[in-house]
């Protein structure tokens, strides 16, 4: 069975080489090419799960060694797979959503002159997202996490006629290229500490090493996830990625890509266990970003910039969880699928109803779509209920899990991270609340666009809402499935580890208190947008509001520091290299020019003249040579 | 001077010779440098060179004493004479410096290599003295040992020399060859350039032969009295050996006006008294 | 090696190929461009088939220096026309016959005739025969195992160099004719005479050394340094060290010694500033392994420190300057100059990884800026202007063109799967194993990397469709013919270095060996690692 | 008298021959000071013929002379060239070789 690993990221690698290279023949069938592929995958990763399934817990690791990758002296990087429970998980997570994205995309890129692309760049994302789940050493683990980093770059800025995608994908590539910085700084110190990267012998090692090394490697690790992950302080790339086409969103920007850092916390777990101040920082970090994200998504009238705060916001949660050891890895992880259900299909109905409305984002042009868009409503609906964690639907396993996890960490911390979640599940409930009633509920408020274009919402076709209802059931179901009996707990305790976490108060309270403060946001909301017509240009608000529209102004100050400072930086640079560097040179060049100059009144050109240095010369070789014998 | 005195001995006699003949040449050398006349100065290099002959005997070397008063002082001076006369007569050289600092240059370089020089020739150990007699006898003479050498030892080289005087000869009849690059013309042409020009449509005036003197050197006079520098011919007038004979002519007119000044002015000076 | 190889002269040969076929090029009547055209891709190839053949027979586990070849030259000063590859002369000598045949195509019609002034007729044959020259040249300096035939051929490959500078410029260029020909002709003297400074103190040091060894053969010399029977006084071996380093510094080039590359890229065609950078700098950095380490192992670690100081200058300033220009060309030079600092601060490191991370990148680099830079080359003669700011949304009039320039540019900034990845990694544990704060700082290297191709790639290819680039035709098919085959050989290295690291790692062994150094341990020693 | 003298008067005659080129804008005394020059050298090589008894001295002293007349022959002619180009025979008059 585990040379079915391969293909596993094969397949749709060779239907990126295939769409990429086809040239305009495929133009016809690039989409089926894509699709398929991206389906073999995920049949192959169902076979594997089936077989896995079939094994007892502590055996179902399996694992591919193709070559050595860079074999040099002292350092050996192989191309090899490790599949184990935590891998499974992602890669049906992958290329189960991943498929469903392909599906949605044959209808919604339909009249995109450049659809074979479009698939050739999702399937290669597929790929390398497959690869960095699958690699069992952290260098092939960096292939795919820049690997995914790059079809991100291609998808955010597939729209590159827009300046503001091209720019949208340059900052999500550079900002990630910080966080790459962080992992590859993380794999040089295991290589010089363990002298290997591979996750086995690493992991089984962290014993031995220092707290203090081990701390390095964990900020860096964490460094990286930032990165990928769009956590504070480098979440600023992912909402202008939304400038991408709205699969891309959902499925790299919403599903996988930008969970991989939660994976690579929870993957680098034992490093983390023996590294608290590592920990604390993770938590730190995840506590920030929740409530970040969740301010930032309440005050953005942009459908997808509002789904993506919540992203962030979400992912915030999960990273949370990781940094809480082994009491929260698990949730982590689990809050990461259910996410992956709900956020994939809150993101593919938004498109949905972008699909209708003409490509308009303006959620205050929306209003009252529910008569024209039933399944997309009805879908969105359960994602939203999913994701604000109404009782029953996955999100609200996922996300009682963490809570409780927060409040288990113990003593201070534990009540301050298990407020910070409590709080960020209220503003979840109010923003997502928000976008629903602005989207759905209300009066309509579309207007012609700057061309004269009435839009005429209408319902998307089949090859975009079928996805979506799946989806819509697995945001409905997974959290029971995975939450009740504790099954997605066996099933990730042999490679993750668990330990349960004790809240201080009863997990009934916990439970209740996350619905109360559900109710609360939700009922916030109601007040706020429900009531009252919403109003379509949008009002001042107030200074929080306004922080919030500009990301809480956290872009004004990358743009202060880091572009400007950035860009007279190398404009003085360049003008060092030219006048300073080049002007020692030149100065030289130019003194010794004018010294030439001076000797050249020597040569005047009366052979006499000449003829006084000759004899001269010849006096001082006399004097020379008389000198030298007499020495 | 026997081949005995020349090969080992620095007799009396010798000694008297190169004090004397030694000062003669150093002032001929001397000479050379300091004559204005290029004449004057091949002259005084010729009177070194016959005196540097008579050395190069005292020291031996018969042979080369003759071929340096052959060769060098009849043939090379003469040739330098030849040229002197053909460009060289054109007057006394200015010894006025014109570049500056260049005679204290030559000077201070010339002291310092001379210096050097000497310093050099007492510094090195020359106390050995063998003399030519067995190496000029080797062969039956100075001539004969010459002769051994540089037909073996030497041929190359002399061979070479060869090469190097033909190839002179033809180089210097190269330099000194004009090439007629169109043909020569005619009087009539000649004749008409002039009028084209029109500057001395008649041919050059007459030197001032038929005037008061018989010589060619002598420029006629213009009709007021100034020469003509037309009159003389170019080579004189080159040499600068232009007999200048306006003063006098001028001063003769004057002498005249003056005269007939005089009578003029008596004559008024009686028809003021009259009147 | 003293004894010599009786049999086939194969380094002579693959040296002598191109270099007749200079001759022959040249020697093409005036009226028949295209034959000579024809004559020098087909002698590139041959070279390239011969390069194979060089790299077939090396065996990895044999001896130091292989297909050795030594015959007397200059008797009276021990001066021998020695040859002899290990694995990093190997590597080269692929990369430099592997790039020649791209480099002749790319430069197809770089040396036509301009139809406007048939007065200012450029002599295409001289073009293709001084490319060739270089080759030969190039390829032999990576065999010479004599440092007097190695410094002659140092010296001598400017002479073509500058002709193929100053004579065959580039002619998308703003402003007037005779403003480009003083800016080429300034370019071209710049870079001669940045070159014969260095050249001209390696000829003392090269002097020096015989005064010191009695004799010019690397290998002797090295035995004798290494059994002890060659003392040098620790300053003599470190002026002579310094000597050298900066012929090999002005050559590599490493800061503050770079300001020629730009001005040389900017103002050569694009082919002819591949050549510069992917094939004769290469020189310099292979000679900074093989002399600098070889000769003088002691001096190469006392002056560890400020090399790697000035290598982590080069690669931060270099990428920090290349974001600020505006020229296309200028922007690859800056690039370059940041690359070579990462390829120093891999010698340097005195890690197995970092040098033999250093090797790969000097193979690697060539190839993927010569992606890039051709490719670049075919834009801006499409347009006629190497200024940034005149292009914009040529993806869309030739996406082809784009995305082969795209790859060109994600193999600049080293992306895992594309060959410069590899080296640089290595480079950079290498680096960090020794000296972390150094690995540190050169691993900003890979931020600013991006930052620089991005923003490239962004102001030409993406945004709006400019006016003037409306009608830009894509690629052709000799331009595909260059592109795909680099790119292809950019992807494979990427996924399978192995061919590569395999005759490499046992030369860097070697060099290892003769500076008397060994690795890092790891702290803790795991499974793995034991096995 | 020590026939080193003659070397001395040599190298005094040399010495003054030098100085005059320096001195003598005539190129024709100048090649006349270049002929005195020679002579002094053919002087010391006469004597040092004597000094070591042997007569390969005189020899190149001969060889001397002829390359002279060579280089006489060839000097003046041209000097006469130069005279009938520029009509002047001053070295100072042909000072074209400066930048």
């Amino acid at each position: 069975m585990e040379n079915l690993i391969a293909l596993l990221v094969g397949a749709p690698l060779l239907g990126a080489a295939v769409l990429l290279c086809g040239g305009r023949r495929l133009d016809k069938v690039g989409h089926w090419v894509g699709t398929l592929l991206a389906a073999a995958s995920f049949a192959i990763g169902l076979a594997l799960f089936a077989d896995m399934l079939g094994k007892s817990a502590d055996d179902r690791a399996l694992h591919q060694r193709l070559y050595t990758w860079i074999p040099v002296e002292g350092f050996q990087a192989d191309i090899a797979f490790q599949l184990d429970q935590l891998s499974m998980t992602f890669v049906l997570l992958i290329s189960g959503v991943g498929t469903l994205i392909h599906v949605y995309s044959i209808g919604y890129m339909e009249h995109d002159e450049r659809r074979r692309r479009f698939f050739g760049y999702l399937n290669l994302f597929v790929a390398a997202m497959l690869l960095l789940v699958l690699a069992d050493n952290y260098l092939l683990l960096y292939f795919g996490w820049e690997g995914v980093g790059l079809a991100s770059y291609l998808l955010i800025g597939f729209w590159q006629h827009k300046p503001s995608a091209a720019t949208a994908a340059k900052k999500a590539f550079l900002v990630n290229r910080v966080g790459d910085m962080g992992l590859s700084i993380a794999i040089m110190i295991m290589f010089t500490t363990f002298g290997t990267f591979t996750f086995g012998p690493v992991l089984a090692a962290t014993g031995e090493a220092s707290e203090g090394t081990l701390t390095a490697i964990g900020l860096m690790l964490l460094l990286a996830a930032c990165g990928k992950s769009a956590q504070v302080p480098l979440q600023s790339w992912l909402g202008d990625a939304m400038e991408g086409p709205t699969p891309v969103s959902a499925l790299i920007h919403a599903a996988t890509m930008v969970t991989a850092g939660v994976y690579l916390i929870v993957r680098s777990a034992d490093i983390f266990n023996a590294a608290p101040d590592a920990q604390t920082v993770v938590v730190v970090v995840g506590a920030v970003t929740l409530l970040f994200g969740a301010i930032v998504g309440c005050a953005k009238d942009d459908i997808k910039k509002a789904l993506a705060g919540s992203t962030m916001s979400q992912i915030g949660y999960m990273i949370l969880a990781a940094g809480l050891g082994p009491i929260g890895y698990v949730f982590a992880i689990m809050h990461l699928v259910t996410h992956g259900f709900f956020k994939a299909g809150l993101f593919l109905g938004a498109g949905s109803v972008m699909h209708g409305m003409n490509d308009e984002v303006d959620m205050r042009r929306y209003g009252g779509l529910r008569k024209y868009m039933p399944v997309t409503f009805v879908t969105f609906g359960l994602g939203y209920l999913a994701i604000i964690g109404f009782p029953g639907l996955s999100g609200f396993f996922s996300k009682d899990m963490i809570i409780e996890a927060a409040f288990a960490k113990g003593g201070t911390q534990g009540w301050i991270l298990g407020s910070v979640t409590l709080l960020g599940a209220a503003i979840t409930a109010y923003y997502m609340t928000r976008v629903m009633l602005m989207t759905f509920f209300g009066e309509k408020r579309w207007q012609a666009d700057a061309e004269g274009h009435e839009p005429h919402p209408h319902e998307s076709p089949k090859s975009m809402t079928i996805p979506m209802i799946l989806l819509a059931f697995g945001s409905v179901f997974a959290g029971g499935i995975f939450g009740v009996g504790d099954r997605f707990v066996h099933w990730l305790e042999p490679v993750t580890g668990y330990a349960h976490g004790h809240p201080p108060i009863s997990a009934a309270a916990v439970t209740s208190a996350t619905v109360a403060v559900m109710v609360i946001g939700v009922g916030l909301a109601y007040l706020q947008y429900g009531r009252r017509p919403v109003p379509v240009v949008a009002p001042r608000g107030s200074l929080l509001t306004r922080a919030a529209r500009r990301d809480l102004l956290q872009d004004d100050f990358n743009h202060a520091v880091f572009v400007r400072g950035g860009t007279h930086l190398t404009r003085s640079l360049v003008y060092v290299d030219h006048s300073l560097v080049d002007g020692v040179v030149n100065g030289t060049a130019a003194s010794v020019g004018g010294l030439s100059g001076r000797l050249r009144k020597l040569q005047n050109g009366y052979a006499r003249s000449y003829a006084v240095s000759m004899f001269g010369g010849t006096a001082v070789l006399i004097a020379a040579t008389l000198l030298m014998r007499a020495v | 001077m026997s081949a005995e005195l020349a090969a080992y001995a620095t007799s009396g006699g010798e000694a008297f010779q190169f004090w004397v003949l030694g000062t003669v040449a150093v002032a001929g050398a001397l000479g050379t440098i300091l004559m204005r006349r290029a004449v004057h100065s091949a002259l005084c290099l010729a009177g070194t060179m016959i005196i540097l002959a008579v050395f190069y005997l005292a020291n031996g070397a018969y042979f080369l004493g003759i071929v340096q008063i052959v060769v060098y002082t009849g043939a090379i001076m003469m040739l330098f004479l030849f040229v002197v006369m053909l460009v060289g007569v054109t007057a006394a050289d200015s010894l006025k410096e014109t570049l500056k600092g260049q005679r204290w240059w030559a000077a201070a370089c010339g002291l310092g290599f001379g210096i050097l020089l000497a310093g050099g020739i007492g510094n090195a150990s020359l106390t050995e003295f063998v003399g030519l007699g067995a190496a000029n006898s080797a062969h039956g003479g100075n001539v004969e040992g010459l002769a051994a050498l540089i037909f073996t030892k030497y041929v190359f080289a002399f061979e070479m020399t060869g090469a190097l005087l033909i190839t002179a000869a033809v180089g210097a009849m190269v330099l000194t060859h004009r090439e007629r690059t169109e043909r020569a013309r005619t009087q009539r042409e000649l004749a008409e350039q002039r009028v084209r020009e029109g500057k001395h449509v008649p041919p050059l005036p007459a030197p001032g032969v038929y005037a008061r003197h018989n010589a060619v050197d002598i420029p006629g006079l213009l009709p007021d009295g100034t020469p003509s520098e037309l009159t003389v011919m170019q080579t004189l007038r080159k040499r600068g050996q232009v007999r200048d004979v306006s003063a006098e002519a001028l001063a003769d007119l004057k002498a005249l006006e003056q005269r007939s000044e005089e009578r003029l002015g008596r004559d008024r000076d009686e028809e003021e008294a009259t009147r | 090696m003293s004894e010599i190889n009786a049999g086939f002269p194969l380094l002579t040969v693959t040296a002598a190929v191109p270099a007749v076929g200079a001759i022959l090029t040249a020697a093409v009547p005036a009226a028949r461009r295209t034959a000579a055209k024809w004559l020098a891709l087909l002698v590139s190839l041959a070279t390239l088939v011969l390069a194979a053949v060089v790299f077939v027979r090396f065996e990895p586990g044999g001896d130091r220096y292989q297909l050795t070849e030594s015959h007397a030259w200059i008797k009276d000063f021990g001066v021998r026309y020695e040859l002899g590859v290990d694995g990093i002369g190997v590597a080269l000598i692929a990369l430099t016959a592997l790039l020649i045949p791209f480099i002749v195509l790319a430069g197809w019609h770089d040396a036509d005739p301009l139809e406007t002034s048939s007065k200012r007729w450029r002599p295409t044959q001289g073009f293709f025969a001084l490319i060739l020259m270089v080759e030969a040249m190039v390829i032999l300096s990576f065999e010479a195992t004599d440092v007097f035939l190695f410094y002659v051929l140092f010296e001598a490959m400017l002479i073509p160099m500058y002709f193929l500078i100053g004579g065959f410029g580039d002619r998308a260029h703003a402003g007037s004719d005779e403003n480009a020909a003083a800016q080429r002709s300034y370019a071209a003297v710049k870079f001669l005479l940045y070159n014969l400074v260095g050249g001209l103190i390696m000829l003392a040091a090269v002097i020096g050394l015989y005064v010191v060894a009695g004799n010019f053969s690397l290998t002797e010399i090295a035995e004798a340094r290494a059994n002890g029977t060659l003392d040098m006084a620790t300053n003599t071996e470190r002026l002579l060290f310094l000597g050298f380093f900066f012929a090999f510094a002005v050559k590599a080039p490493l800061w503050p010694l770079h300001t020629w590359l730009p001005n040389a890229m900017g103002e050569a065609t694009a082919p002819v500033a591949v050549l510069i950078t992917a094939v004769v700098d290469k020189v310099g950095t292979f000679a900074m392994l093989r002399f600098c380490l070889g000769l003088f192992p002691e001096a190469s670690q006392w002056a560890t420190p400020a090399i790697i100081v000035l290598a982590l200058i080069s690669i931060v300033y270099g990428a920090l300057v290349a974001v600020g220009q505006r020229d296309i060309k200028r922007l690859v030079a800056y690039a370059s100059i940041s690359h070579f600092g990462f390829i120093v601060l891999g010698i340097f490191a005195m890690t197995s990884q970092g040098q033999s991370g250093a090797t790969l990148y000097m193979v690697n680099h060539g190839i993927s800026t010569a992606a890039l830079m051709l490719v670049a080359g075919f834009l801006i003669s499409r347009r006629g202007s190497r200024l940034i700011a005149d292009y914009g949304g040529v993806q869309k009039v030739a996406p082809v063109l784009a995305g082969t320039f795209l790859i060109g540019g994600l193999a600049t900034l080293s992306l895992p799967g594309l060959a410069p990845f590899v080296s640089e990694f290595l480079v950079l544990v290498g680096t960090y194993a020794r000296y972390p704060v150094a690995g540190v700082i050169a691993t900003t290297g890979i931020v600013l990397a991006a930052l620089y191709t991005l923003v490239l790639y962004q102001r030409t290819m993406t945004g709006p469709v400019k006016e003037e680039v409306r009608s830009l035709p894509d690629l052709r098919a000799r331009e595909l013919a260059v592109a795909v085959p680099l790119i292809a050989v950019l992807i494979f290295l990427g996924v399978f270095p192995k061919p590569l690291t395999d005759v490499v790692n046992p030369a860097v062994r070697h060099t290892m060996s003769d500076v008397q150094q060994t690795d890092p341990q790891p702290a803790i020693q795991t499974v793995e690692a034991a096995k | 008298m020590n026939p080193v003298n003659y070397l001395y008067l040599a190298a005094l005659l040399f010495t003054i021959g030098a100085a005059g080129v320096l001195i003598r804008r005539n190129a024709i005394v100048v090649f006349m000071c270049v002929e005195l020059m020679l002579n002094a050298c053919n002087l010391a090589f006469v004597a040092f013929s004597r000094m070591h008894g042997n007569l390969d001295g005189q020899i190149i002293a001969f060889f001397t002379m002829v390359v002279a007349a060579a280089e006489v022959v060839v000097g003046l002619a041209i000097i006469v060239s130069v005279f009938r180009a520029r009509h002047s025979a001053s070295v100072d008059d042909a000072s074209l070789m400066k930048l």
